[in-house]
């Protein structure tokens, strides 16, 4: 018998292992490339660790050690600026959408769900160009609300049907107690399906929240100025212009997930319960 | 003023209600007049249109045609926080984010309640209904039954004119549905509301109401005092409907003879009781309630001879399923004393308390006794 | 009542068309530039609609027009082998874990949840660069492989979550009833959960190939040969490099989008039911 | 070879079972022998373990200690495929991708039968279940009742030597209940398997059992026939759960005189059945069942008053609550014929049939004549 346990054990751990270090490992050697004062070497091949520790390449990054500051902490505030705006954006217009889709009747609901998920086919470098010219039309271009709109447009379908099924795992049940209570159907919803929801809301806010900060290709598209840049932008720059600054770039992708992982951390009970569905049982 | 106008107004009233979803008639021209303070329950199959019904009380589904009047008005276009109801739903619905306090207050606390009130309420409901050390948990850390009670007192708290139960004991278990029942017809009692009902459990069904309103099909089967429509069915519907056992039935004939008017059933004579007036020589349809029949003794002589197929030995009483010799092969249940020991394959002398035959026309299903 | 009724359809229908035009906008510009033969006129700009209709920026786009339909041809079969290969790889090695996460208890579960969910958090740009050096080092740049590999890694942890709430959703019960019919644990897994999970496999890989498809900044730094690109990468060519080909770009963007719309269309049925959760009820 | 080893196999033997989850303690020494062909039902309240007995039985749980022998083998480290069961689950478990036809050759598929046994089987399974027009159904097309069907016919077919269920009807409205509980002993009688039964209901439990077996906090309470459990309780608690309603209680005390051994209660004295032999002067708990107290009559003479606070008449018997005037304030629920009619306030004349009277040692609450 535990014999029998301890092989099933074995097998399980060696599964999950393998599947977080398959995820893992690219993550693994951004952490030795920025601790490596020169890099990157290749002897710590299969494991990789830093040769040489040292910060320099967080200073590089940052734009400390090149007096360049203050440009770098404006890129970051427009990252969570766009960010953020993007993750309440997507929530307040996705709600309502989806709660009529979750509850109320009506004539083209299928057609509209279908729509919605047509537009998640398209491909982001495809969208760049229509919404640099309606941005540009919009007087938005290297501005952060062009960003902002660009990328809750398209969150949305996907916050939709989160949201939507969010909203169907909560009983109408409680609704319709709280109409006979005392509320509107508003009211209702207000004070009782929104915090019913919640972890279902903080998983699409989150979901927003990361896709805009790391989010590229229309970063790069719909932004020139420097002063207008969110930080995948900045990152991008230390490899792709002359030669390619490793050790900063790497650096500079840690400082970028920390504000990310920060959120997670704090978030994660409300993110694994609303992960798991089903979760919101009267 | 005339006395005919002064008599009391009825606290909730039906009037000639038709709900349709779709294509589908749930409910058809329902009528229905609650006194204030009675206790009316509305019972029936799965899919008869209770909970429909209760639902468009509460207003929380429009009717497609009739009204609903709430204290001599009009409330059919309200909406149900507008109706002074109170509801208490078969999943509870306790608002999950909130503690027992908070869901006990929401009603309150909608209405701009001052806080003291609301103190004062929820602590009375709460140690009228044994909350008081639960009020700061959340819903999900109560069990089945605590839950129930919060639902309960959810609804007390508010001290609305009307209270809807819809099915409110399905989730628990037998041994807490028994006690359950008992402590909601002393709340109404206490509390002096109306109360509507919605139940598919005929022993809640009979022990609760004052009034039992039977649904088939969306429509009024049969209204009137439990007793009333367990001794006097007005169809087959209905007295299948109540009774556990089932009711027996048994093919019978009308016959007018010498000595009067009796039953032929398989070449037996049975009476025919004494209410029934007038029959023509017809068909009938007999039927016999288990505990109507009985193992032939002095007080009742045998009618027929049973032979025993099945026995079901409760302990407190014994049902013995079987034919009657001679009387077709329709399955009859009798109850006998635990004390009697009967197995597969004996026979049994049985006898009927005639006075409490029931007897249906055949075709139309409907007591031959009732108002046409 | 009808008039209550008319009202709150009217505001159903607003708030919903305004969700799905918001969405759809930027997909109705593309389209409109794609039919242009002048590439992007400014007079339609409130409702686009193409000015001067045409194939000719889809002749331009496929190379049909250049004489070099045999590439963008070979580009295609590209971006389908690797997204399928990405959608099977994600699925096969998610399903196992995420079913030991469903259903076996296991020292450092919760831990092994954590660390999936962390690399979500990692920008895709950051990752580009150790994935690099990885493939570089297993002589995998350049090959279709390495960018199914680099891929599944992304995708895995998004599909373990998808899949473990769905396997989750099935009743223990029924690996239990296969296990008394005379299965072994793996036989009802394969038998039964599998089966019974369908529409969730389904929506994962096709997420899973849907980002292969879409991607672009891993295939345009792994990619440098011609003949090795993806989809993505061509497109960006034509706006990228001297002058923007607005017309073929737009054109390009619509070719990509067909496939995984055909895949959408066949699927739809599966996936909606897959989307919308607690469908696998006995 | 002696003729004691030569005494039957029993078709399953639970020998000394205990199971844990982490450190709480599920089941405790649970020994359990069914003989083949028997029907053995497992009641006991939620939590007492039950199911975690029938799912060690089938192999779904190890044991933490103690074995299962079927047919004379030990099977405790086999997998539930290798101990020929099968097993109807309380949620059917039904297969949701396949048809029902496939649901029912599922098992006969794993194990390799040539296909036109399989054919064969499943039709057979199929008509003596009714189920010939939803073969080609999935199970979510299917009704409640319909689902439970393919459940047992999915158990059928495999033919095993034994069946186990878990709480099978539970899940179906009253009426139908009833009528699945008859058509599972029949089958049971017509396949000749061994069954293990699963349920909460003392309904099922008493009616369906040869043997019953309550469990009470993981541990075996009281073992034997329906009947000999209903009326010769060990203790307080098997008395308590079997017999609807509850059994009433009363405090007296055992009197010797010089007409022999009573029990003095509020100062009458209730005569102590012959079964009970020697006993010292001492408290004890009255056990009375509600059918065993009656309106005083010629046959059995007043005992006490009851204040009547409560009435509910189901139609087919009516149950009185009260207190007995001068016996403490324990409620006390008296069986009444449904011709009576009482209502609350009233005084009601009570005799007891004294040779049924239960007692107990109020302490240790076990039965002054069970063997200790």
């Amino acid at each position: 018998m535990s014999v029998r346990a301890n092989v099933k054990a074995l097998v399980v751990h060696t599964l999950l292992g393998a599947a977080v270090i398959y995820a893992l490992y690219p993550v693994l050697w951004v952490v030795t490339i920025a601790f490596s004062r020169d890099g990157l070497g290749t002897d710590g091949f299969v494991f990789p660790w830093p040769r040489d520790p040292s910060f320099m390449n967080f200073a590089i990054a940052t734009g400390i050690s090149t007096g360049k500051g203050a440009l770098f902490l404006r890129q970051f505030v427009n990252s969570l600026a766009v960010a953020s705006a993007t993750a309440l954006m997507s929530v307040a217009v996705a709600a309502p959408a989806a709660y009529a889709l979750a509850r109320l009747p009506f004539v083209g609901k299928r057609t509209g769900l279908r729509a919605l998920m047509l537009t998640q086919m398209f491909p982001t470098v495809a969208s760049a160009v229509p919404l640099y010219f309606l941005l540009s039309q919009l007087h938005l271009l290297d501005r952060r609300a062009g960003l902002v709109i660009a990328y809750s447009a398209s969150a949305l379908p996907f916050a939709i049907f989160q949201l939507k099924a969010a909203f169907e795992a909560i009983p109408v049940e409680l609704e319709e107690a709280a109409m006979v209570d005392g509320a509107t159907r508003f009211g209702a919803l207000v004070r009782v399906v929104l915090p019913a929801a919640r972890p279902a809301l903080a998983v699409t806010a989150l979901f927003a929240f990361m896709s805009a900060w790391n989010e590229f290709v229309l970063a790069a598209t719909l932004m020139s100025r420097e002063e207008a840049f969110t930080l995948p932008v900045v990152l991008q720059r230390f490899v792709g212009e002359h030669a390619a600054a490793w050790g900063p770039f790497a650096a500079g992708s840690l400082l970028v997930s920390i504000p990310v992982m920060a959120v997670f951390y704090i978030a994660q009970k409300q993110l694994l319960s609303g992960l798991t569905a089903g979760s919101v049982k009267g | 003023m005339t006395p005919s106008t002064r008599r009391e107004v009825p606290c909730c009233e039906v009037r000639d209600l038709s709900k349709a979803f779709d294509q589908t008639t749930v409910l058809s021209n329902v009528s229905l007049s609650m006194k204030s303070g009675s206790f009316t329950v509305l019972v029936g199959a799965s899919g008869c249109g209770k909970s429909t019904l209760l639902r468009t009380v509460a207003g929380l589904e429009p009717p497609t045609s009739g009204s609903i009047w709430m204290g001599g008005r009009d409330v059919t276009a309200l909406s149900p926080k507008d109706r002074d109801i109170a509801m208490v739903f078969q999943s509870y619905a306790l608002y999950p984010h909130l503690s027992v306090r908070e869901n006990l207050a929401f009603g309150l606390r909608l209405r701009r309640t001052p806080e003291a009130e609301i103190v004062a309420r929820v602590s009375e409901a709460s140690a009228m209904l044994g909350l008081d050390a639960l009020l700061d948990r959340l819903p999900r850390q109560l069990s089945g039954g605590q839950r129930q009670r919060v639902a309960m007192g959810r609804a007390i708290v508010r001290r609305p004119h009307m209270f809807l139960f819809d099915e409110p004991l399905s989730n628990l278990d037998a041994a807490l549905r028994a006690e359950v029942r008992v402590e909601i017809r002393r709340l109404h009692d206490r509390m002096g509301g109306t109360t509507l009902y919605v139940t598919h459990d005929q022993v809640e069904a009979m022990t609760l109401a004052d009034t039992l309103c039977l649904l088939r099909g969306g429509a009024v089967e049969q209204m009137g005092a439990p007793l009333a429509l367990f001794d006097r069915p007005v169809s087959r519907f209905v007295a299948e409907f109540l009774g556990s056992p089932k009711i027996n039935w048994l093919d019978g004939q009308v016959k007018h003879s010498s000595s009067g008017l009796h039953i032929a059933i398989g070449g037996k004579a049975l009476k025919v009781p004494d209410r029934y007036g007038q029959l023509a020589e017809q068909p009938v349809l007999v039927g016999l309630r288990p505990h109507h029949l009985t193992t032939a003794s002095d007080d009742v002589p045998q009618f027929a001879t049973m032979n025993v197929t099945f026995c079901e030995a409760l302990g407190f009483e014994t049902y013995v399923h079987g034919t009657l010799s001679g009387m077709g092969d329709r399955t009859v249940v009798v109850r006998v004393e635990p004390s009697h020991r009967v197995t597969r394959g004996d026979t049994l002398p049985i006898g009927i308390r005639p006075e409490h035959t029931l007897l249906f026309d055949p075709r139309s299903e409907r007591a031959l006794d009732a108002p046409t």
